[in-house]
């Protein structure tokens, strides 16, 4: 990071900056539930997100630059997820995949789920869909990128030093308009 | 390939409990054929000598642990059952007893002895009900639910907590609609869901004794700060407001002292599950770095 | 002590504390302590969030300790605040990679408790769609076990078919995962038009397919050197700890509920159970890929058989179990799937138990992996399949 | 380096060192160009293999690979690259930090250092050492200790078992491998790489006239020396020091940003060198086919490069066929497989050639 996070880099080196960041997400899919195995089905040849550039080689959260909160968050596995956030790098992404880490989902009333990731660490982009179908992944990636293709990483990083805890709305300050939703519901997944 | 190889000699139910009787007497109380399922009541004091002689007896040869589970038996406790399969005579075997000690302190025999698979099967139904099971190595730490979990899950007088704090605000409860789908007036008792638009003494009581373990939960943590500042760190925009009971609904309830209960429930669940972070936390930074990579 | 007596210890006791102290082994300058590895909550190999906690002694592992419980979500306690209706679409997601059969068993007990006969043409079809079903759980597995072993492809292949099964299903299901297409009495729509022909062509396409898995991964020498005797597990143990499925199969003992207690029109067709020679990884995976053939095999009966007719029953307005209890076992894609359904006559279940195969199956990791090398630890944890929401519900 | 050379050097029988075309002009034109061609050889070759090894995965495994980033996912090693350096920088608090800092610097100097000799063409290359051979064998073994710093150094229980099993994958193929080379070297009858080549063009087989490639007569040792070299870069299948079921990252779980991408680039970058080396030694260099010479002049330099670079992408290829095909082997299974197999096989390679060289005169 060094200097990016207290200079405005000029244009086009932002504009090639964030270029970088934008095709080289890789990915730490945190499968937890079922949509873990959506997330895998997004990888694999019919819908493969590695076009994108997702890659999900990052085996540790150390060379990961995408979170996948893919599942139901148990409150046994919250401080497991909220750990594995705190040691990725940043700067960092989270998708929450999937109505249960959304919000709970069907187990909203159980007495042993967290209601949602994004009391735990803060989420850029929210897939609904219990369980979503992978192109609702792939649509919640394209707009995650476009994001990052518009951000400033000083502001992002200075968002992230002031409130840890709310980074998806500060970033989104520094956004236009348009990408501001992406905290929106990304697309309608399959009810099945 | 021994499966079925003497499904001919299969005993009937009749015969299985005849045996059982034979064996046993009068730890065996009595039978029900009922649903296609074929249940044994057993005694306690039986209940391990029961397993020990349906594994052995060549007759029986129940071979398959199938399950091991708890049911709350409303007023007179808890009930255990077990279920056994025979691989040899294609037999199954239900088995059921009463635990004693009624809703306070359940007690049952461990099986752990007689069938291996009896571990992990009594560690659950002590997560879920609380039922103590002498003989079995080790119960603790809690199986499925978080470690420092309160209270007994599948115990009727368990009311969710989500439900408690936040009425769910449909009109389509099927716990407490009659078939025309009119709301049911009742007293609450154990094993009745608390309904969506009356909170009623008993989710009172729990939000009561709720606030108690989490006070206690943070006497321990010692870290009274934390509590005070609990309420602004959650960040309120993904947490609703604890919402009032849906207006016109409530007809026999104060409005607002029902939402007060509310808010106090929800507050006192937040509380409860930041000391639980915090402590989770705290043991997570006593393991080494790379534990849980 | 000897090895049998810490596998005894470690079947007695599993809990954590309990034998899992660091000792110090050696003398003089040479004294070394065991290390402890924790593998998970999230570590690649557990697919999900299960954890094993390893005692080791260079890459050798002298004792294992499961912890689970990471995804217990509470179904038992949420389905008795659901009426039935509501309750098939909370069962379906325990085992993530078999909703069609975890809600069959709940359909099936219902109907057992109401004694209420079922359209034989809905039979047919919930047959078809188990196996369906079926076919998706095996082939994710293939691709994971070998993905734990280090093989990327396999995964690539097990879900280019799986992509045509899903689509298959969604065409009468609407869904890929989560089908929610059982309901008490039978179906919840007939089968579109032209399915059971699209039906044949997927089974005749993954049938030519199969071939690939037996030369990518069965033939594979290295898949041989790294499956093969490693993790063996005897008959009596594996019953006694109440392992079903294709771990139960591997151990030469075929017992399937298909064929000893055949539910819905399974006495009426032939089911082949594969079984394997000592319970080993290798014969673990064969018996799975047995099992996708076996599969097919039934659904080209499936098809010769299936009726024409209604596919439900009318239902009143709320449906009520009556009183009583009453346990249905189906036979799960990874073992049997069992479910004990109580009822006072409400509307929703007194108690609805799960028993599900991959809580006792993963009762055997302790037992298996102690003594092993850690790769071979691995080996045996992809071998004992399991999905994490059908271990803690 | 060289005070260790030089005496041991004048004692072998000493081919005149190849003039390389980098020579050309005054010390300093000569030194820059010989920096640009080894971090052209360094920095851009590995990346054509990291694309390369992208989309032979995809096509191999039915997927299209990276699309986006650049024309057909070109530049997508590249925005890795503009990624990696703008992450943040972990060291994490129990690691031992000098060592850490360091470990992926050695492995990232060892394999510099190599492309330092290996021939692309005729005249292209950086310096023709006589004892060539020698030196990219001895300092590629130095990464190892790189991996073994960074597993130490990480302070993490996965990294620890990584960087000891690279330590043991080491030992038991840097044997196999030195021997194979041994065969090569005395059937060329000299160290240097550029003599190799020039060797293999002029080598017939047992004197009958028609032209080979040492690949012919040592088609066990090519075997052996592309087993070991898989194994020395810790490539699938005997990936174990970084086996990700297993280990999660190995000795790389604890790097992040730079470090990290300096671990990678070390990786793709030892594919190169590995494959041009066996290209070297195996097979004919610069030579299209046995037997078929290049034109003089710079387009034979070009067309050199080219058919060298071409046929080290086909090796690289066989290497991600290989990852793409195969499980992981064992640690122990590789051990067995190395002293009880390979290090036989290559002795009795030694000893073919050696009677052969004797016997042909």
């Amino acid at each position: 990071m060094g200097l990016m996070d207290q200079v405005e880099l000029p244009k086009p080196v932002k504009y090639v900056f964030n270029w970088g960041r934008k095709y080289s997400l890789w990915c730490f899919n945190f499968g937890l539930a079922c949509c873990a195995i959506e997330f895998i089905a997004a990888s694999t040849s019919r819908h493969d997100f590695i076009r994108h550039g997702v890659i999900p080689f990052a085996h540790g959260p150390r060379q990961a630059d995408l979170l996948v909160v893919s599942g139901t968050l148990t409150d046994k596995m919250a401080p497991a997820v909220k750990r594995l956030y705190d040691e990725m790098p940043e700067p960092k992404y989270v998708i929450s995949f999937g109505s249960c880490s959304n919000c709970g989902g069907p187990y909203w009333d159980s007495y042993s789920v967290t209601k949602g990731v994004d009391q735990i660490i803060p989420v850029d982009v929210y897939v609904p869909g219990c369980p979503p179908r992978p192109e609702a992944l792939l649509d919640g990636i394209m707009k995650l990128q476009d994001r990052i293709q518009g951000e400033s990483l000083k502001d992002r990083i200075a968002a992230v030093r002031r409130d840890p805890a709310n980074i998806g709305a500060e970033a989104g300050m520094a956004l236009d308009a348009q990408s501001l939703h992406t905290a929106a519901p990304a697309e309608l997944g399959s009810g099945g | 390939m021994s499966v079925l190889a003497r499904r001919d000699r299969a005993l009937t139910p009749e015969e299985t409990e005849a045996l059982l009787r034979d064996r046993l007497g009068d730890g065996i109380i009595g039978s029900t054929l009922a649903h296609r399922m074929f249940t044994v009541h057993v005694a306690p004091s039986a209940w391990v000598d029961t397993f020990t002689r349906c594994r052995d007896e060549p007759l029986l040869d129940f071979d398959l642990f199938d399950t091991l589970h708890g049911v709350d038996a409303r007023e007179d406790g808890f009930d255990v059952v077990a279920i056994l399969y025979s691989t040899s005579t294609g037999n199954r075997l239900c088995l059921r007893t009463r635990c004693e000690g009624g809703r306070d302190t359940p007690v049952c025999p461990s099986l752990n002895d007689v069938y291996r698979g009896a571990n992990w099967m009594e560690r659950e139904t002590w997560d879920m009900f609380g039922i103590e099971f002498p003989g079995h190595p080790a119960l603790e730490p809690r199986i499925l639910t978080v470690e420092n979990f309160e209270g007994w899950p599948l115990r009727k007088d368990f009311h969710l907590a989500s439900r408690v704090a936040k009425p769910w605000p449909g009109v389509k409860e099927p716990a407490e609609l009659d078939e025309d789908g009119n709301v049911i007036e009742r007293v609450p008792g154990i094993g009745d869901a608390p309904g969506p638009y009356v909170l009623d003494e008993a989710m009172a009581a729990q939000a009561i004794a709720l606030r108690q373990v989490s006070a206690a939960i943070d006497a321990a943590a010692g870290n009274e700060a934390a509590v005070a500042s609990a309420e602004p760190t959650v960040s309120d925009a993904t947490m609703p407001e604890a919402s009032a009971p849906a207006s016109g609904t409530a007809a026999s309830t104060d409005p607002a002292a029902a939402a007060d209960a509310a808010r106090t429930a929800d507050e006192q669940r937040r509380a409860q599950a930041e000391a639980r972070a915090r402590k989770a936390a705290e043991r997570a930074a006593d393991e080494t770095p790379e534990e849980q990579a | 002590m000897s090895d049998l007596d810490v596998r005894e210890q470690l079947l007695q006791g599993t809990a954590p504390g309990e034998g899992l102290a660091i000792e110090l082994v050696g003398d003089g300058d040479l004294v070394t302590a065991d290390m402890s590895l924790s593998i998970g909550p999230a570590h690649p190999a557990t697919h999900g969030v299960f954890r094993v906690v390893f005692e080791m002694d260079g890459e050798r592992i002298l004792r294992a300790k499961p912890v689970i419980g990471y995804m217990h979500r509470g179904f038992e306690k949420l389905a008795e605040y659901r009426d039935y209706r509501q309750i098939m679409a909370l069962v379906n997601r325990h085992d993530w990679l078999s909703g069609f059969s975890n809600e069959l068993g709940v359909a099936l007990a219902v109907e057992q408790m109401l004694e209420m006969e079922v359209p034989e043409r809905a039979q047919w079809i919930r047959m078809l769609m188990a196996e369906w079903n079926r076919i998706l759980n095996h082939l994710m597995f293939i691709g994971s076990f070998a993905l734990e072993l280090g093989a990327i492809t396999p995964m690539f292949y097990a879900f280019r078919e799986r992509e045509d099964i899903q689509h298959l299903m969604e065409s009468a299901t609407g869904g890929r995962l989560h089908f929610t297409y059982n309901q008490v009495g039978g179906v919840k729509i007939d089968l579109p038009r032209g399915f059971l022909a699209e039906s044949a062509r997927v089974s005749k396409l993954t049938r030519s397919r199969m071939p690939d898995y037996d030369d990518l991964v069965l033939g594979n020498e290295i898949f041989r050197g790294r499956t093969v005797d490693i993790g063996p597990l005897p008959t009596d143990v594996a019953l006694s700890l109440g392992v079903t499925g294709p771990a139960l199969h591997a151990t030469g003992l075929a017992e399937d509920s298909r064929v000893t207690e055949p539910y819905l029109k399974y006495g009426d067709i032939d089911v082949e159970v594969p079984v394997g020679r000592n319970g080993d990884a290798y014969d673990r995976f064969a018996v799975l890929l047995g099992r996708i053939r076996v599969s097919l095999d039934i659904i080209d009966q499936i098809h010769d058989h299936m009726t024409s007719g209604p596919v439900n029953q009318k239902l009143p307005k709320m449906v009520k179990a009556p009183e009583g209890a009453t346990y249905v076992r189906t036979e799960n894609p990874l073992g049997q799937l069992g479910y004990w359904l109580e009822s006072d006559g409400g509307r929703t279940p007194w108690r609805l138990k799960m028993r599900t195969p991959s809580f006792s199956n993963v009762q055997a990791i302790p037992y298996l992996v102690q003594g092993q090398l850690l790769p071979d630890a691995i080996s045996i944890l992809g071998s004992v399949f399991f999905v994490v929401g059908d271990i803690d519900r | 380096m060289t005070t260790v050379i030089a005496p041991v050097a004048t004692l072998l029988p000493v081919f005149a060192p190849a003039e390389s075309l980098l020579d050309t002009g005054g010390t300093v034109v000569s030194l820059l160009l010989k920096i640009a061609f080894i971090t052209v050889m360094f920095l851009v070759v590995p990346l054509v293999g990291g694309y390369l090894e992208h989309k032979g995965m995809a096509r191999l495994q039915n997927r299209r690979g990276p699309v986006e980033a650049g024309p057909a996912g070109s530049l997508q090693l590249v925005a890795d690259g503009i990624k990696f350096i703008q992450k943040e920088d972990i060291i994490p608090g129990a690691a031992d930090r000098k060592v850490f800092a360091m470990a992926p610097a050695i492995g990232l100097v060892a394999t510099l250092l190599s492309f330092a000799v290996i021939p692309l063409a005729p005249g292209l290359f950086a310096l023709d050492l006589e004892l060539g051979l020698f030196y990219v064998l001895a300092i590629s073994s130095v990464g190892v200790l790189g991996i073994m710093m960074a597993g130490w150094a990480s302070a993490n229980k996965f990294s620890l078992i990584g960087g000891l099993r690279a330590a043991a994958q080491l030992i038991a193929y840097e044997l196999p491998l030195i021997l194979v080379a041994v065969a090569v070297a005395l059937q060329a009858g000299t160290l240097s790489l550029v003599g190799i080549v020039e060797a293999q063009q002029s080598s017939e087989l047992f004197g009958t006239g028609i032209s080979m490639w040492y690949v012919f007569p040592q088609a066990l040792g090519f075997g052996i020396f592309f087993l070991a070299a898989l194994a020395e870069l810790s490539r699938p299948p005997f990936d174990m020091p970084i086996g990700d079921s297993e280990l999660v990252f190995g000795y790389i779980t604890e790097y992040s940003g730079i470090k990290f991408a300096m671990f990678l680039l070390t990786e793709y970058a030892g594919m190169i060198l590995m494959s041009g080396l066996t290209v070297v030694l195996f097979l004919g260099g610069w030579q299209p086919l046995p037997g078929l010479d290049l034109p003089d002049g710079a387009l034979g330099v070009l067309l050199g490069a080219g058919v060298t670079l071409g046929k080290i992408m086909l090796l690289v290829f066989v290497m991600i066929w290989v990852r793409v095909a195969y499980p992981r082997l064992r640690e122990d299974q590789l051990q067995r497989i190395s002293w009880t197999v390979l290090v036989p096989l290559s002795l009795v390679n030694l000893a073919v050639v050696a009677v052969g060289k004797v016997v042909a005169g």
